[in-house]
């Protein structure tokens, strides 16, 4: 099996195993058994994939590319690059975690579940690998389908309006892009994304941006987010929030950037400025949340709004930094999401005010739960660090005062974080904390530790994805070359 | 061709069509409605054979002859909702028959 | 040229007979209080028509006119209000309220176009034109038409009058209730 | 000689990783010896590292600036952060300047981890506090050993979060919990200013290595602000001046936590980052003077708030602050060694008063207040004695440590003879009557006289010498030798040893190098100012021949601490909170959320409109064809 189909069966390897999955009657067990099954031969064969990628060679690898509308120039062309290949990953690693919580937890209706699951793990993989813009768009709406009905059928209270406003967003985002899509694909009489040339219109480049400014929620454009994160079911919140905001920051890099080169600059202090916002106002408003989900929403879209201010900086630093926490706040904010769900199951409510005092006798809480906040408030030494450093010194670059209130959102990022571990562990006992609640079951545990071990590795070596995203030694060149 | 051209013929045409409408407009009985009806559909078969005549095309007297047809079968499924009605001791009233509204 | 005026005004005669009793007819099939009538009437327009088709040497159309619609559809008509009783109604009740007001309106604004329509383009393309061959609109040429160039409207004719029929025939029969299964059969 | 690095850095680290993994399977106790034993594994490391640098011998010139080739090793593990050509490796520098670190750390560590077995016997999360203690010494050896800027910040922030998990370690009080957030807030805010220096070095330099960021030559202004970043960082974690609140709250803490953290290692990182990037702070020298401003002021500040305190762990918490204010007032003018050295006895003789300290609590089970300590020395007569020796080296009475280390760098304050300089002197010699003052306050209340009534019932006996648990009593006893003759180690006009041994990494500048003279009348000035505070307290605490005197606006203002807290919290988090509260509430619930809900509500108003022209008339529907059908004709009449 040669590499270049190893990225198609990437991202249909899923979606048959959803197939399958929706189809066999099997039991709860078996069902949830055989969707963990397919979820970890996906990570397998990513594993496989980073080892085959090689990362001194420039452009496209493992590509695959089969006509599709001939004359309109459109083909379904997939292939990877440096940054993909650690998307890629974080999506397969992010997604087998949600769907273990979701085996573990045994949701009802477990075959509609899991399939759902599975065709959400290919269409953001297939995200990530599209090289061409309506390939890139059928899989960017892809991801919403199954979303739509996790979210309506498994979610809280709340769900439905929630699910309804989170797909009002997401469809005009993305109707917008479909038109720029149309627009771009047929000026340059080819849809493809490494063979087509730069365009110059600001109009096209707006249509895109609205649609990634929205899926990766920026600080106007997040009204779905928090009312989607708290109805969600955690795992799904989970992948949302880590993964599938994702795709909007990696749409701006791989489309926004390199095809609209003059746009982007000209747009640049504008988008600065939105991110730069999106950071203290996610921070503000994580800082006073009153409870769990909320604040790791709002930290969400600081840290989105951090990664566009990396992606916007266009220096060196801005890119190699913007992919780290890219991945490292995908990790974060899954386990983070996922050890919500773990509270939640123990004392049905996620409010500060019912809270507190869960550390007794909760050492491997207490201990997870301390880990993934403090790293995920960028503690210097962890990933997010890391990431962080690399955003605001590649910023700074740009101009002094992004990376002045990049710091200043280090500091809210400590106070609210601090205050979420301290309200959920320590003070006094929460009246919906009952003394007989368990500790962090081996089942749990075995779903957050990947992600936590993960995290702690690119703690260790953060050089591993900011040295290895793109090729040679400059990535705002490699960029401005449109990855060639 | 003999006596008046094919104007004139439409201008009848047009009269009886205008005729028909009338009557769909005004008129409250169903049945009347659909009399109505058929005047407008000879209306328009009249002008299809004036100009089949005029551009001396066997399609437009084809054409009259499906409009036939299918008059035909308007008509008989017209009446059985009239009858329908009927046995339903609904009254004979278009105005009246409104309960299918927003 | 006195001998072709002169079939010219037989013509003419005969038109202008025809059309006034079209036209008339038309208005007595909306005006008559007593369905029965209006359909009588329309049964007049229908032959006024014919005898206008023949004028347009379209015989076998004619003919079918007469036969088919006059002969039939209107007799299922007569049928159908003689079942349903000819319960008079005023057909002027409540004077011109919004509605009629605006039929007449539309009506005459239809008209209205439709005639300048017809007088704008009497100047070029309704020109007169000349002879038509004998075999025009006979019956044997009207079959080849239908056979040859236009045989997908002919099916599609057919099927559209099956459906008519069996629509007519479900609205019109009288559904029996079925009796409640017996209790013994599962659900 | 790099191995001893390694060595020292990992080990705590692997002692925290056994913990970790032992989990509750691991006998308390045994999680107590695994931790010291790994601390002092570190200390052979250490010792092994600093044999290791004694390289080359020192070619001396007049006194003073000694030329060296310049020891120290730099060892990469791997590259930790690379991104287009700036790249950051794991590194270690082994220096003299590091060694010494390393020394007192890993030593001084060692003694308290061991103090802490007996300390923390009993407590049913013991092992969670050594596994957060072993990781704090493996922060602190990072951060004394990062061979780049980078790896000291990372060092930094580590240590900024070992000291927020130990400071909230009872994390069922509400005041301990708060006290971490405090601490680790304001470190995070130090940490926040050092990115900045460091960003505007990666913009120039586009390295954080040590000498890339030593030999640049950047604007006067631009210099500056790297070094205020620096000094920011310092400030928030040696709490100084801006940001020393969270120093007296730390003491929520464990009392050897104290000991470790807020005494010995953690709150001197400022000094050795002063100390380490001194050729920064040389290129702009007057933020290095501002940071000499800021030690004397702190020291003055701290002392007179000592003075009113009530609970013995905060008086010896402000003698803290107002020591490292010394320590910054040494590396501020430029005399790095002294205030190194001052570093080293400094953590000898406060981290052996707050252990004695601690004795003294355990011995009343949990009992801080000193009003109620009357005559406890009756009873504990091993933890007087070494209290007395703690605090005489705090005073600096020759021939305790105190002396030798404090008088040099108040020396070399006067040798810097500008009208700052003789500011700087004078605040060293006031502030040693102050150290004097409060110092013997404490002992006077506490430890002579008869058992007051609360000692006498609350006092117990503990372990098989009646004071402590032989694992609290060897440690105090190393350190009260230490405290007494530490000191003699360098006398700066006769010998001085440690000068030169830290000269390669941080020669003392010439400007600030005292002659003999001003050493001799300095140190003769700072012991009269000591006695002389040693003898008010006698009259006032011990013999209550003179009356505290009346004074209560002084009084007020010193409680409330300068009424620091009061402002920060005024200025920083009340509106901080009160903005996040509004945007909430005015902007993001009304605005933001609604707009969803709102488009849909505008949809279906408007789908109600158009729904009454669904009259039911057949008659208004034919209507509408007909209108419709003559407006297309006309459309085409138009068009044509």
């Amino acid at each position: 099996m040669s590499a270049s189909y190893l990225t198609s069966i990437l991202i249909w390897l899923p979606v048959a195993g959803a197939i399958l999955v929706w189809l066999l009657p099997l039991s709860r067990y078996a069902t949830g058994a055989l969707a963990m099954l397919f979820s970890l031969a996906e990570v397998g064969l990513w594993i496989e994939q980073a080892a085959r990628f090689d990362f001194s060679r420039p452009g496209l690898q493992m590509e695959e590319r089969a006509r599709w509308f001939g004359d309109l120039g459109v083909s379904y062309h997939v292939g990877v690059y440096g940054f993909s290949v650690w998307l890629v990953g974080l999506t397969v690693v992010a997604m087998a975690a949600a769907t273990g919580y979701g085996f573990w937890v045994g949701r009802d209706r477990p075959r509609g579940y899991f399939a759902l699951m599975l065709l959400l793990t290919g269409a953001t993989v297939g995200v990530f690998v599209a090289q061409d813009l309506v390939v890139f768009y059928a899989f960017f709406e892809a991801m919403l389908i199954p979303l739509y009905v996790l979210i309506g059928v498994w979610g809280g209270a709340r769900r439905m309006d929630a699910t309804i406003k989170f797909v009002l967003y997401t469809m005009a985002g993305s109707l917008l892009m479909l038109a720029a899509i149309v627009a771009y694909g047929l000026q340059a009489h080819t849809f493809d994304l490494v063979d087509g040339p730069a365009s110059g219109s600001r109009w096209l480049f707006l249509g895109f941006m609205l649609a990634f400014v929205i899926k990766a929620p920026l600080f106007p454009f997040h009204g779905w987010l928090p009312d989607t994160y708290r109805e969600a079911p955690p795992e799904v919140t989970a992948v949302l929030s880590g993964v599938i905001a994702k795709a909007g920051l990696y749409g701006m890099l791989r489309i926004a950037i390199p095809k609209f080169p003059d746009p982007a600059s000209f747009y640049r202090t504008a988008v600065l400025a939105l991110a730069a916002a999106a950071l203290v106002y996610g921070s503000l408003l994580a800082f006073r949340s009153t409870d769990f989900r909320g604040v790791v929403a709002y930290s969400s879209l600081a840290q989105s709004g951090l990664i566009a201010l990396g992606l916007f900086a266009g220096t060196d630093l801005g890119f190699d930094g913007a992919v780290l926490q890219m991945v490292a706040h995908g990790l974060v904010s899954t386990s983070l999401f996922l050890i919500a769900g773990v509270v939640e199951r123990r004392t049905t409510t996620g409010e500060f005010r019912l809270l507190g005092g869960m550390a007794r006798g909760r050492p491997a809480l207490a201990t997870l739960l301390i880990a993934v906040g403090v790293i995920s408030l960028a503690v210097p030494g962890s990933a997010n660090f890391a990431g962080e450093f690399l955003i605001l010194a590649g910023v700074f670059q740009r101009a002094w005062w992004w990376a002045a209130i990049g710091a200043g959102a280090i500091v809210l990022a400590a106070m609210y974080m601090l205050r979420l571990i301290s309200a959920v562990l320590h003070d006094a006992r929460g009246s919906t904390v009952a003394d007989e609640a368990l500790d962090v079951r081996p089942g749990e545990l075995a779903l957050i530790a990947p992600l936590v071990a993960g995290l702690l590795l690119l703690s260790a070596w953060p050089a591993a994805i900011s040295h290895h995203s793109f090729f040679g030694n400059s990535p705002a060149a490699t960029v401005k070359g449109q990855f060639k | 061709m003999l006596g008046p051209d094919t104007a004139w013929y439409l201008v009848v045409a047009a009269f009886l069509f205008g005729i028909g409408a009338l009557g769909v407009l005004i008129r409250r009985n169903p049945l009347i409605v659909l009399l109505s009806l058929e005047l407008m559909l000879n209306g328009g078969n009249l002008a299809l054979i004036a100009f089949s005549r005029h551009f001396h095309n066997g399609a437009g007297q084809i054409f009259g002859l499906t409009v036939m047809a299918v008059a035909a079968s308007e008509v008989c499924v017209g009446l059985g909702l009239v009858v329908a009605i009927n046995r339903k001791k609904l009254p004979l009233d278009v105005d009246r028959l409104s309960e299918l509204r927003g | 040229m006195i001998v072709a005026s002169a079939g010219n005004v037989v013509v003419w005669m005969v038109w202008l007979v025809a059309g006034f009793s079209c036209l008339a007819s038309g208005v007595a099939v909306i005006s008559f209080r007593n369905p029965f009538f209006s359909a009588l009437a329309l049964i007049g327009n229908l032959a006024s028509l014919a005898v206008m088709y023949l004028l347009l040497n379209a015989e076998f159309v004619a003919a079918a006119q007469v036969l088919v619609y006059a002969g039939a559809v209107v007799v299922m008509f007569l049928f159908v209000i003689a079942y349903v009783g000819p319960r008079r109604e005023e057909p002027w009740t409540g004077g011109p309220s919004w509605q009629t007001l605006g039929a007449v309106l539309a009506a005459g604004a239809l008209l209205v176009e439709i005639v300048v329509a017809i007088s704008l383009d009497a100047g070029h393309s309704l020109g007169h034109d000349g002879k038509v061959g004998p075999t025009f609109g006979s019956p044997a040429w009207i079959g080849r038409l239908f056979l040859v160039d236009h045989l997908l409207a002919f099916e599609i004719t057919s099927v559209v009058l099956l459906i008519a029929a069996v629509g007519g025939v479900i609205l019109g029969s009288h559904v029996r209730r079925v009796e409640p299964l017996t209790s013994e059969v599962a659900d | 000689m790099t191995g001893g690095a390694w060595l020292c850095l990992l080990a705590p680290l692997g002692g925290t990783i056994a913990i970790l993994l032992g989990g509750n399977r691991l006998p308390r106790v045994a999680a107590g010896w695994i931790a010291t034993s790994s601390v002092f594994v570190a200390f052979a490391g250490a010792v092994w590292a600093f044999i290791g640098v004694r390289g080359p011998q020192p070619t001396c010139g007049a006194l003073g600036g000694c030329f060296y080739p310049p020891p120290g090793e730099l060892t990469t593990a791997w590259t930790w952060l690379a991104s287009g050509h700036f790249s950051v490796g794991l590194q270690l520098l082994v220096d003299p300047l590091s060694t010494v670190m390393m020394l007192i750390v890993s030593g001084v560590g060692g003694l308290i981890v061991l103090y802490s077995i007996g300390y923390m016997h009993g407590d049913p999360e013991e092992r969670r506090y050594f596994a957060y203690i072993a990781f704090f010494v493996f922060s602190m050896l990072l951060l004394v050993e990062g061979g780049n800027l980078l790896m000291l910040l990372v060092g930094w922030g580590l240590v900024g979060l070992s000291s927020y998990l130990l400071i909230g370690f009872w994390h069922e009080r509400p005041s301990a919990v708060q006290a971490a957030k405090k601490a680790f807030v304001m470190n995070a805010f130090g940490d926040a200013t050092m990115a900045l220096a460091f960003f505007i070095l990666i913009a120039h330099t586009g390295s954080l290595s040590f000498e890339s960021a030593f030999n640049v030559h950047l604007s006067s202004t631009t210099q500056s602000l790297v070094a205020l970043g620096l000094l920011g960082g310092a400030a928030a974690k040696s709490a100084q001046i801006p940001l020393q609140t969270w120093l007296p709250d730390a003491m929520e803490g464990p009392t050897p936590v104290s000991a470790l953290i807020h005494a010995a290692t953690m709150v001197t990182a400022g000094v050795y980052l002063i100390a380490r990037t001194h050729p920064i702070f040389e290129q702009a020298r007057t933020v290095e003077l501002i940071a000499a401003g800021i030690g004397a002021l702190t020291l003055l500040v701290a002392g007179l708030i000592a003075l009113v305190q009530t609970d013995i762990k905060r008086v010896i918490a402000y003698s803290t602050m107002s020591q490292i204010g010394y320590m910054f007032l040494g590396v501020g003018v430029g005399a790095y060694s002294s205030g190194m050295f001052h570093l080293m006895t400094h953590a000898f003789f406060k981290a052996l008063l707050f252990m004695t300290a601690g004795l003294a609590i355990h011995a009343l089970s949990g009992e801080q207040d000193i009003r109620k300590m009357r005559g406890l020395g009756k009873l504990m007569p091993f933890t007087k004695w070494c209290f007395l020796a703690g605090a005489l080296a705090l005073v600096g009475i020759p021939p305790f440590s105190g002396f030798f280390s404090k008088d040099s760098i108040i020396a070399s304050a006067a040798a810097l003879g500008t009208w700052y300089g003789w500011i700087f002197w004078l605040c060293g010699v006031a502030g040693a009557l102050l150290t004097g003052l409060y110092t013997f306050r404490l002992w006077f209340l506490v430890f002579p006289g008869e058992p007051s009534a609360f000692v006498q019932e609350h006092h117990h006996k503990e372990g098989r010498f009646g004071e402590g648990h032989w694992t609290m009593l060897v440690p105090v006893g190393v350190l009260a030798v230490l405290a007494t003759v530490g000191g003699w180690l360098q006398w700066a006009p006769l010998w001085h040893p440690f000068t030169n041994w830290l000269a390669p990494a941080a020669s003392t500048l010439a400007a600030a190098a005292p002659t003999n003279t001003q050493e001799y009348y300095t140190s003769a000035a700072t012991v009269i100012a000591g006695l002389v505070g040693i003898a008010i307290a006698w009259a006032i605490y011990s013999e209550e021949r003179v009356k505290i005197p009346y004074a209560p606006f002084a009084q007020r203002v010193l409680e409330n601490k300068f009424y620091f807290d009061a402002l920060y919290d005024r200025l920083f988090y009340r509106p901080a909170a009160a903005i996040a509260t509004d945007l909430r509430i005015d902007f993001e619930e009304p605005v933001i959320l609604q707009t969803g809900p709102d488009l849909g509500e505008t949809t279906l108003e408007a789908g109600g409109m158009v729904r009454r022209l669904q009259t039911g008339f057949l008659r208004t529907y034919v209507l509408f064809l007909a209108f419709g059908a003559a407006a297309v004709v006309l459309a085409f009449l138009i068009a044509k």
